[in-house]
């Protein structure tokens, strides 16, 4: 099933997807019954399977599931869902992210964006508030995306975490870095991140996936995503 | 039926120059033929409404030079990356881009569908989009204290346009599970619909079918356009295009390279007769 | 699938006493078996809700003194006239009628699917209705100029009950046109349902089916009973009984002939183990 | 097709159902493209397929169709319809009618209906003032049912018309009586009408059905009556 070359190997994206899932177990959290992920989500989807593979009673609903789509009263149910309080978590990204856990998806410079426009906001500026829940995730960890302060606000929310390609924040009215991913230290996360944050004395490293998350992943979290996104499962796992 | 079955350029007609026009995003059926057609015919002015998000037809409408706003959650060709036009235009400052969020384009469209004149929607308070909707208003719900809430204004499209399945000899459309189509119907004050075929059987007479149906009520006229959606998927009729999605993100990368596409595949008689 | 298929007992035993259960009436698949279950079982104190008006087993249940309240468009038998027993029990003054107006239970359901605490109404302004509604409101529109406006409050269900026609083994139950009760699934805080059958495959991979089906997430418990709507017509699958639902009319006039109906319909051996 | 006993006698429901669909097509009023009619209404009914049939391109709403049901929004469709301004006429009875228009489904005495219960308001609040034009109908004209102010009211307007068992009455501001059904006068009207209204000095007596009318509502109107109101037709038009 894996490519050769990539067997042992642990890509980044698995070990976001694994970071992602601890995070959505974390039990000091509110439980996470019912969780609706976006079209253009593919690590937040794997960790979603993941979640569910490793047993948890969890219901997913994946926006752009071309079959088996759970919403059958258009594409406004998902926000009904989450105003009715029925999605306990969300995932947002953002072409910018501040240090008091604003997203901008509007651009940069003038309004509407005229130096870089990002795409819109989709429905962030109303799930970031109604769902109790919102991991936000973005793999690029530059000072181009983590700003002091967004251009734009497009929306505004208390994030349980703010996961990158280099490290996990947690979040409690400002940032605390949470972990390192392996390879990143303290001073490669300073020197890439715009706004300020805590940091405690010692931080840890993200912990590596484990043998059973990679079979899962490689397994049946592989088989679900393959029909929503087939090109990220191959540029993951290689071709069938 | 009091619905007509109009040729494709006809139906184009239908769309006058500076119309609200509403179309839906690359998920929910748009009408890429007969938006293909409004570009042949050099409609203009067009203030475009992304239900409640943009893609590929928008792009190609803004690069053609038909657009003179768009107001919409996001214009984004999903896994083909960002609109090229859109993003130029916006630039460029040659169309003026009115920002909303998914569920206020939905609310404001259930508006119009019940008849009302605004309806409330929660969140969006931190936003800066509100700064930038002044026919946004918050107001202290009257239910309770201490509690602002957004009310959004009813909005109906002049035109609503997206590609059915299938209708029937009645003119009712179906559309499958895309019901906020059927909301937009309801909201917009003429629809113009394109599908893959007619049927002879009333869809309304089987109830597998009616209730993925829009009733002829709201539909104005509907040209037949197999593989109408292309180069987007519909439903499970047919996938989507992706090389060409591909080919179009990046030749509409340049104003030359956007040229060669609708020289391509608008404009060539080759291309225009297949519609 | 985290429903359970649960008896129809078990499946009665999930409506508390007191509780404010959503029924839909007589067009619109009522939960004919699972009422006869509440009866059965004794349940007291109900606040029943029409959909938005009232039928035959709100006339069963008040009949049965399982009803302390009703808040309904209109109570009736339809083509079979006026509901007796809720006729009786307004006279006797042994349950509190909350009048109230079609489209305003269906906005004030609509408040509530969408997480809103209210939605506006046009109309309604003329009716003494207001005046006995302390929990609907007027304002000026905010939007315009001297244009009072009817605000009403969403309205969340403790419990919903229907019979749809199926359920799939993921618990996605298929009610076809009938999207007032995927409304009021959505608003309820449980919804309860029983079916006819339940079938293998996922009615949410089939694009025929979708449209009309309410999906999983809002349903708590399903029970599967034959015939589950009956005296009452279910969508094509069978028509009404018109000649019991006459008997029921005649019988219920009075308190004797009412009793004689539960006890041959309801509480006779032979009728609970039909269910 | 028609009983041989009742061939060439005309029936008050079908001059009822003349009279409903000529003020249909009234040219003075503004022009019903679109039609909803309530379940126990086949009168109403039988007068919009008369109009249909008669040739007028009108789309007809009949709420409790079985089968062909346009609404698949759910039953809260009509009324979405209406505040969009597509429904043209209405059709709407009442339990009490007084004569400023107002009607009563709640019923008589201490609210709500100690005295007599009705049956309830259905949509009558809204359509009453939503909808352009509303003919009122009720088959028994008796001092019971028109009276001087009903006791409460379900819905006030402006009706086009009040049509009963014994005549027609136009509305404009106050009622006024419009025309006679044959055997009635303008004594019988009075004796039996509780509110006060404008009575010309020579009141026309109700055109009968023309030839072309009977024979459409026995023939094509009937035929698509039957599914929605068999008991009528076979009250009205006798068996097969």
């Amino acid at each position: 099933m894996i490519a050769p070359e990539k067997r042992g190997i642990i890509t980044p994206e698995e070990r976001l997807a694994c970071v992602l899932a601890r995070l959505i177990l974390d039990p000091a959290a509110p439980p996470a019954r019912h969780i609706a992920v976006g079209a253009a989500s593919p690590i937040p989807a794997a960790a979603c399977w993941l979640v569910r593979t490793l047993g948890h009673d969890v219901r997913l609903s994946l926006l752009h599931k071309r079959t088996g789509n759970p919403f059958t009263e258009g594409s406004r149910e998902l926000f009904d869902l989450a105003g009715q309080g029925r999605i306990d978590l969300f995932f947002l990204g953002g072409g910018q992210i501040d240090g008091a856990g604003n997203i901008n998806l509007i651009g940069t410079g003038e309004w509407p964006g005229r130096t870089t426009r990002f795409p819109g906001s989709f429905g962030s500026a109303f799930m970031y508030t109604v769902v109790p829940r919102t991991i936000l995730f973005r793999e690029e960890h530059s000072r181009r995306v983590l700003v002091p302060r967004v251009d734009h606000v497009s929306a505004a929310g208390s994030p349980q975490a703010l996961v990158t390609g280099r490290c996990v924040f947690r979040f409690a009215s400002r940032f605390t870095l949470a972990s390192l991913h392996p390879g990143e230290s303290a001073t490669s996360v300073r020197d890439n991140t715009g706004f300020a944050y805590e940091s405690p004395p010692e931080v840890p490293t993200t912990p590596e996936p484990s043998e059973q998350e990679l079979q899962l992943l490689r397994g049946p979290v592989r088989v679900e995503m393959l029909e929503t996104y087939p090109g990220f499962c191959r540029r993951v796992w290689g071709e069938n | 039926m009091t619905q007509s079955v109009l040729s494709l350029d006809d139906l184009a007609a239908g769309v006058p120059d500076g119309a609200l026009l509403a179309l839906p995003p690359d998920n929910s059926l748009p009408p890429s033929a007969l938006v293909r057609a409004l570009v042949r015919r050099g409609v203009r002015g067009l203030r475009l409404l992304g239900v409640p998000v943009s893609g590929m037809v928008t792009d190609l409408l803004i690069g053609a030079g038909c657009v003179a706003s768009v107001q919409s959650s996001a214009v984004s060709l999903g896994e083909a990356g960002t609109a090229p036009r859109f993003t130029a235009a916006l630039a460029a400052g040659s169309i003026e881009m009115i920002d909303a969020t998914c569920p206020a384009i939905h609310t404001m469209l259930q508006a119009a569908e019940k008849g009302v004149p605004f309806m409330p929607l929660r969140g969006v308070l931190g936003s800066d989009l509100l700064a930038h909707r002044p026919d946004w208003r918050v107001i202290d719900n009257p239910f309770d204290h201490d509690d602002p809430i957004l009310l959004l204004p009813a909005l109906s499209p002049d035109v609503a346009a997206f590609h059915a399945v299938l209708a029937d000899a009645h003119g009712n459309v179906w559309v499958g599970r895309r019901r906020e189509l059927a909301t937009l119907a309801h909201a917009a004050k003429r629809t113009l619909v394109t599908v893959e075929r007619i049927v002879a059987d009333s869809l309304l007479d089987d109830e597998r079918m009616a209730p993925g149906t829009i009733a002829a009520t709201y539909i104005e006229a509907i040209a037949v356009v197999e593989h109408g959606a292309w180069p987007i998927a519909l439903l499970d009729e047919y996938e989507a295009d992706s090389a060409h999605i591909a080919e179009y993100a990046r030749l509409a990368r340049s104003d030359a390279g956007f040229r060669a596409y609708l020289d391509s595949h608008v404009f060539a008689r080759s291309a225009a007769a297949a519609e």
